[in-house]
């Protein structure tokens, strides 16, 4: 065995895994700032928005939850950095799973007052909320299957995937700022 | 502890040692493999889509001709420009050629995700199987390669094919999404120690280049394909005008993703062109940095020149003037190139070799298409000319002039490092003046039919018009074509088997590929070399090597200066990419004969598979 | 000059040029979009003003950019293009980034001039 | 015949000579397009220039290959043909070209004051033809008439795909949206007919979506344009009512369905089927026959119509002068 030092001149010494999820984050990021473009180019074209008839988006509910939503990235921080990161990443799971089911619940609210059928509004607000909750529901995943491996004990595979499994929840925070941020803006410019 | 190279060598050979038979290739993630895997498949690909062509030529061969009907014809046109951008030329070039040269080049063993790359290829190879049962069964995509709304809602597609359309390509994207980002780490994460920015080969340069564009530029296209899914199948109303959508949005969606393309598309020629040119001319290429940064450009560029396939759509001119101004800087890194390659052979001592050959003929054909491509910065005229045989004959310049002849080239000139053997020189060099020639006489024509009147896209055309002959010529090109290509292509497979044993470096090549046996053994470098240029093979000096040869180790560098970073363990063959792939196939089975019940099904399988897939930690596999 | 300095002043030559291009490039479609659009048009944005800001707003950027690398070209002018990093990296990138700003610097300027000497909303 | 009918015929008569019979850029017959097609022979030009600079290279490196002499400078040539210059000649082609020539090729301003007095046409696309409307109650299909000489502003517009409305002898394309309006200026330099298409795929009889554009004298469309808005001159037989009143118009009757193109003077046009067919009672036999086989695609179903049938009915419409 060739034991090989490592260069002291190389500063930068994130993970091959790390650069995977960058990768990752980096796709999808277009793939938001897409549909958010979409979203403001049928804006420019319509008025009123949200049409007649479709109720306001609702603000307070979603920015204090994206407020919670911000504060799981100190507890993610945490558990890819301290030795015995499970009761960090459990903590941040329960937040992220009372966030979602909050946001579940007030997504089914509002399919009673508008659909995606009606007009390219809710086709767009559904969308952008459905993509949104699809990439934090995903996070929950990953978290429960690393809080599992977890179990067996730390390992260097295991303690690589903590860290970019929490570098995905970061970009995945990122994102949820940006949508929110969208699909309220019509109570903030008429 | 103090080993001699031939047990080295030994226990490598042992550790590295692929499956044997069948199940090895199904189950392999050797890039080597999984590059020769793209290229026998993407040539299938580009068979089906070559056929496609010829058809349509003979259809066209004289007026009002009754060989295929219009129903027919609209699915071949539409089938052949999906086969051959998104199923021979993108596979062919980042899944071909980059997989199988990229981890040599840069001194790896591997791609940095060996069994993402695979699945990558089975996905790729799924999504084509799943666009050509569309064809065959008669659904095959009939509204164009950019598919139009409204043309393409349900309203007006009633039947599946458009739906084979959004889902074969979504399926398709997913696996250039793969191999970008593989790529992409790999080229900035596993380069040999010393191979700093400014000593990266310029092919990998172009296939970075290529590979951050398939990134950036795909989800465009998938946000679109799932827009289109949701309207022709859930009444969604992203693209329906009654209903405070818009079509335009299709057209900016679609075009930024699919300028970027059509720079994704011959990048990777230019990084050939980069190889190629060096090893015949005995000389590096003239400005360096400027080559590298050009081909990084054509792309970054690229994004912002979209809506020039929208000029006659009737947006404001102080709109599309953004795009007309971008439309033509973005030419500048080309010319810079074009002058490059030229100037370096005119500089450099050139052997006319096959490859070279091909290469002489990719600058023509570039500068040709790209001259007439620089005509549509010109407003007014661009919106005489699009939508015309113009368009057809500028594009096909490009994409098969600039694109496929460095393909060919590279296959002459790699042949010997994959096989071991050489080709035959002179067979070699008349494939290539028959290609040359029936390119030409196929799409030149193309060009004044086009200014006589001729719109693209139509299946029969009057006489009278003064559009026949130039049909007949471009025909008659089309045959030779396809001539010219069964002779390239018998010359290899005859060369296989019959040529003379090549050795490891029968060009004296440039790069660290040509510094190993051909064809390169399954860990590529039985030492890790430490590379002082990017024309590693020509640097005479022997630096201090890297030995690795204990389980799957992998030097990992940091990302400007090609310091050492770490020593990475690296994942052996594996079951999982294939069964994921099959699942995958399953899911978009069930969406295009919309069974959700299913498809949510098969969305828990694939959940599974991925667990499977990381139930084994790679430290265990060594 | 310390090669750290000459380091960071690479990136900025680097690093600067073309993302600023393409948000003013972006900013501007999206400014001329929003002023041409029924809905939006309403909004009353000045068209021509917004466009002078973003153009002459980014043309400093590059400019800045294009000084940086060309400083630092000059600096290490006798460095040669394979050499051994940092100092062979820093003398690659500034040599690209000069050819890449004044690309950046061309498309600003063209596209702005066009943009603000066009009648505003007028149907191509 | 009255000499108006005469006139009318003038247009054929050139065809017969020859001009103004095909659908080239490079034959333009107004400013803007000979402004564009300028520009082409220019660009051609200097393409042709710089390409052969290009060759010149390569070949010249063939005569020299035997010569050895590795590594000889080169970079100052790839700085000044491959930026420098492109740079200048580029910047110029796009501000002649954007900046100038772009404001004879784009329509005149949408405000109704520019337009006071000026003729214009409203073309709407279908799949697979074109429907045109004058101001009044002049309607017609698959051919435009205008004043030779005059600018016309043409207002076009979708009712299904998008479609593409291009002559190219007159001026360059514009797209039919359905998402908006828009225009293009057609003018004539001399009288004569000329040859436009869909320019944009739509669909399965994309390729026979033809139309005429007659270029008349003044006085000769104003007599065209008044017999055009006048109702049918023959009230339609209950064949066709019960046949094609489902679809077709004839104004000043019960049949009013706005599906196909309005027939009310369809006798007097020169095509069938959006130039799929010359206009004869041959031919209008043949395309009531099956028009299935005519046009594979088209949205006329074939009528199951005993020869009979054919025959009247195709008698009574080409009447429709």
């Amino acid at each position: 065995m060739t034991d090989v030092a490592v260069d002291p001149r190389a500063r930068e010494r994130f993970p091959l895994g790390w650069w995977g999820v960058a990768m990752l984050v980096a796709t999808e990021s277009a793939l938001f700032a897409m549909m958010i473009g979409a979203y403001f180019y049928l804006r420019f074209k319509n008025s009123p928005w949200p049409p007649a008839g479709t109720p306001e988006p609702k603000v307070v509910v979603p920015l204090v939850l994206l407020g919670v939503l911000i504060l799981t990235a100190w507890p993610m921080w945490k558990a890819s950095h301290s030795s015995s990161p499970r009761r960090w990443l459990l903590l941040a799971l329960l937040v992220q799973s009372g966030y979602f089911a909050m946001e579940v619940g007030d997504f089914q609210d509002d399919l009673h007052h508008f659909t995606p059928q009606q007009h390219a509004y809710g086709s767009l607000y559904y969308t952008l909320l459905g993509a949104d909750h699809g990439h934090v529901a995903l996070g929950l995943l990953l978290d429960v299957w690393i809080l599992w491996k977890l179990l067996f004990g730390m390992t260097e595979y295991r303690r690589r995937a903590l860290r970019g499994i929490a570098f995905y929840w970061y970009a995945v925070i990122v994102l949820t700022i940006a949508v929110t941020l969208t699909v309220t803006s019509p109570a903030f410019a008429r | 502890m103090t080993t001699t190279v031939a047990d080295r060598v030994e226990r490598l050979e042992r550790q590295w040692a692929e499956r044997p038979g069948v199940l090895g290739w199904l189950t392999t993630t050797d890039h080597k493999r999984v590059g020769l895997l793209y290229f026998w498949a993407t040539l299938v690909f580009f068979g089906a889509g070559g056929v496609e062509a010829l058809t349509m030529r003979t259809q066209l061969i004289k007026p009002n001709n009754s060989l295929v009907g219009p129903e027919t014809f609209n699915q071949l046109f539409t089938v052949h420009g999906m086969t051959m951008i998104f199923w021979f030329i993108i596979p062919m070039t980042t899944g071909a050629f980059g997989n199988y040269l990229t981890p040599l080049m840069v001194g790896a063993r591997d791609m940095a995700f060996p069994r993402m790359n695979a699945l990558s290829f089975w996905i790729f190879l799924a999504s084509g199987i799943f666009l050509y049962i569309g064809l065959f069964g008669g659904f095959g995509p009939d509204a164009g390669w950019f598919d139009y709304t409204p043309l393409g809602s349900r309203l007006y597609d009633p039947a599946r094919n458009a739906d084979f359309y959004t889902l074969s390509l979504a399926f398709n994207g997913m696996a250039s999404t793969l191999t970008s980002a593989n790529l992409i780490v790999t080229i900035l994460k596993l380069r040999a120690p010393g191979m700093s920015f400014n000593r990266i080969p310029l092919f990998c340069f172009a296939m970075l280049a290529a590979s951050f564009g398939l990134l950036f530029a795909l989800p465009s296209l998938s946000v679109d394909l799932l827009f289109l899914y949701l309207d022709r199948n859930l009444g969604f109303h992203f693209f329906d005008v009654a209903h405070g959508g818009s079509n335009f949005l299709w057209q900016h969606l679609f075009w930024f993703f699919g300028h970027p393309e059509v720079y994704i598309l011959i990048v990777p020629a230019f990084g050939i062109a980069t190889e190629i040119i060096p090893a015949f001319t005995r000389r590096k290429m003239l400005a360096f940095p400027l080559v590298a940064i050009a081909e990084l450009l054509v792309v970054f560029i690229g994004f912002g020149v979209w809506a020039h396939h929208m000029f006659a759509t009737g947006l404001p001119t102080t709109t599309l003037v953004f795009f007309a101004g971008a439309t033509s800087m973005v030419v500048i890194p080309s010319t810079i190139q074009v002058f490059a390659w030229s100037m370096s052979i005119f500089t450099g001592t050139p052997k006319f070799k096959t490859p070279l050959l091909f290469i002489i003929g990719f600058i023509v054909m570039f500068v040709a298409g790209g001259l007439t491509g620089i005509m549509f910065l010109a407003i007014p005229f661009d919106q005489q000319m699009t939508d015309t045989y113009f368009v057809v004959a500028h594009f096909h310049y490009i994409i098969f002039g600039a694109a496929v002849f460095p393909i060919f080239g590279g296959m002459y000139y790699w042949f010997p490092k994959v096989t071991g053997k050489l080709y035959f020189e002179r067979p070699g060099q008349i494939s290539f003046w028959i290609i040359f020639i029936g390119t030409n006489l196929l799409f030149f024509p193309m060009h004044i039919v086009g200014l006589l009147g001729m719109p693209r896209r139509v299946y029969t055309y009057p006489g009278g018009l003064g559009w026949t002959s130039y049909n007949v010529l471009e025909s008659v090109g089309g045959y030779i074509t396809g001539l010219g290509i069964l002779v390239l292509f018998a010359n290899l497979v005859v060369s296989y088997f019959r040529g003379p044993p090549s050795g490891p470096d029968p060009w004296h090549g440039p790069t660290l590929e040509w510094t190993i046996p051909s064809p390169p053994p399954e860990y590529n470098f039985a030492t890790i070399p430490t590379v002082t240029s990017a024309y590693a093979n020509w640097t005479d000096d022997t630096p201090p090597s890297l030995e690795l040869d204990v389980g799957h180790k992998q030097h990992v560098s940091s990302l400007v200066d090609g310091w050492t970073a770490e020593i990475a363990d690296m994942p052996h063959s594996s079951p999982w990419p294939i069964l994921l792939a099959l699942a995958l196939a399953l899911l978009f089975t069930m969406l295009v004969i919309d069974r959700y019940m299913f498809a949510s099904i098969f969305a828990v399988v694939i959940a599974l598979t991925l667990l499977g897939w990381h139930s084994k930690e790679p430290q265990e596999h060594a | 000059m310390t090669i750290r300095r000459l380091s960071l002043l690479q990136w900025i030559g680097f690093l600067v040029g073309g993302p600023v291009w393409f948000a003013e490039f972006l900013a501007g479609i999206g400014t001329s979009q929003a002023v041409c659009n029924p809905a939006s048009g309403r909004w009353g944005i000045p068209h021509d003003a917004v466009q002078i800001g973003l153009m002459s707003f980014a043309a400093v950027c590059v400019l800045v950019a294009l000084a940086a690398s060309a400083i630092v070209f000059r600096e290490t002018y006798d460095v040669e293009e394979q050499d051994a990093p940092p100092v062979g990296r820093v003398h690659f990138f500034a040599a690209a980034s000069i050819g890449g700003n004044v690309i950046f610097f061309m498309i600003i300027l063209l596209t702005g001039i066009a943009t603000i000497v066009d009648r505003t909303c007028h149907q191509a | 015949m009255p000499p108006a009918r005469l006139l009318t015929l003038l247009p054929l008569l050139l065809l017969a000579t020859g001009c103004g019979s095909e659908q080239s850029s490079l034959h333009p017959e107004s400013p803007p397009a000979h402004g564009i097609a300028t520009l082409w022979w220019i660009m051609l030009g200097a393409s042709t220039f710089g390409l052969a600079v290009i060759v010149g290279i390569l070949v010249a490196a063939w005569f020299r290959r035997g010569s050895h002499g590795r590594d000889r400078p080169g970079t100052l040539t790839v700085i000044v043909l491959g930026i420098v210059t492109p740079i200048l000649v580029l910047a110029a082609l796009f501000s002649y070209s954007d900046i100038f020539l772009i404001r004879g090729t784009s329509p005149p301003a949408a405000d109704a004051a520019t337009l006071k007095g000026a003729v214009s046409v409203h073309v709407v696309g279908h799949q697979f033809w074109w429907e045109v409307r004058y101001r009044g109650n002049a309607v017609t299909a698959n051919e435009i008439h205008i004043p030779v000489r005059t600018p016309v502003v043409v207002y076009v517009h979708s009712d299904d795909v998008i479609h593409s409305f291009w002559v190219p002898e007159l001026n360059r394309k514009i797209d039919l949206e359905p998402d908006q309006v828009n225009r293009v200026e057609l003018y004539a330099d001399r009288a004569g007919r000329y040859r436009g298409q869909c320019a944009e795929f739509c669909g399965l009889q994309h390729a026979h979506m033809g139309f005429y554009v007659y270029a008349d004298p003044p006085a000769v469309f104003r007599r065209w344009l008044a017999r055009q808005a006048r109702p049918a001159t023959a009230a339609p037989t209950a064949l066709f009512m019960s046949k094609c009143s489902s679809c077709h118009a004839i104004r000043g009757t019960a049949a009013a369905a706005h599906v196909g193109p309005d027939l009310t003077h369809v006798g007097s046009r020169t095509s069938l089927a959006a130039l799929t067919l010359p206009n004869s009672l041959v031919r209008m036999e043949q395309w009531l026959r099956s028009p299935q086989q005519v046009k594979p695609g088209a949205l006329m179903p074939d009528l199951n119509l005993t020869t009979a049938q054919v025959r009247a009915l195709a008698r009574y419409l080409e009447s429709l002068k």
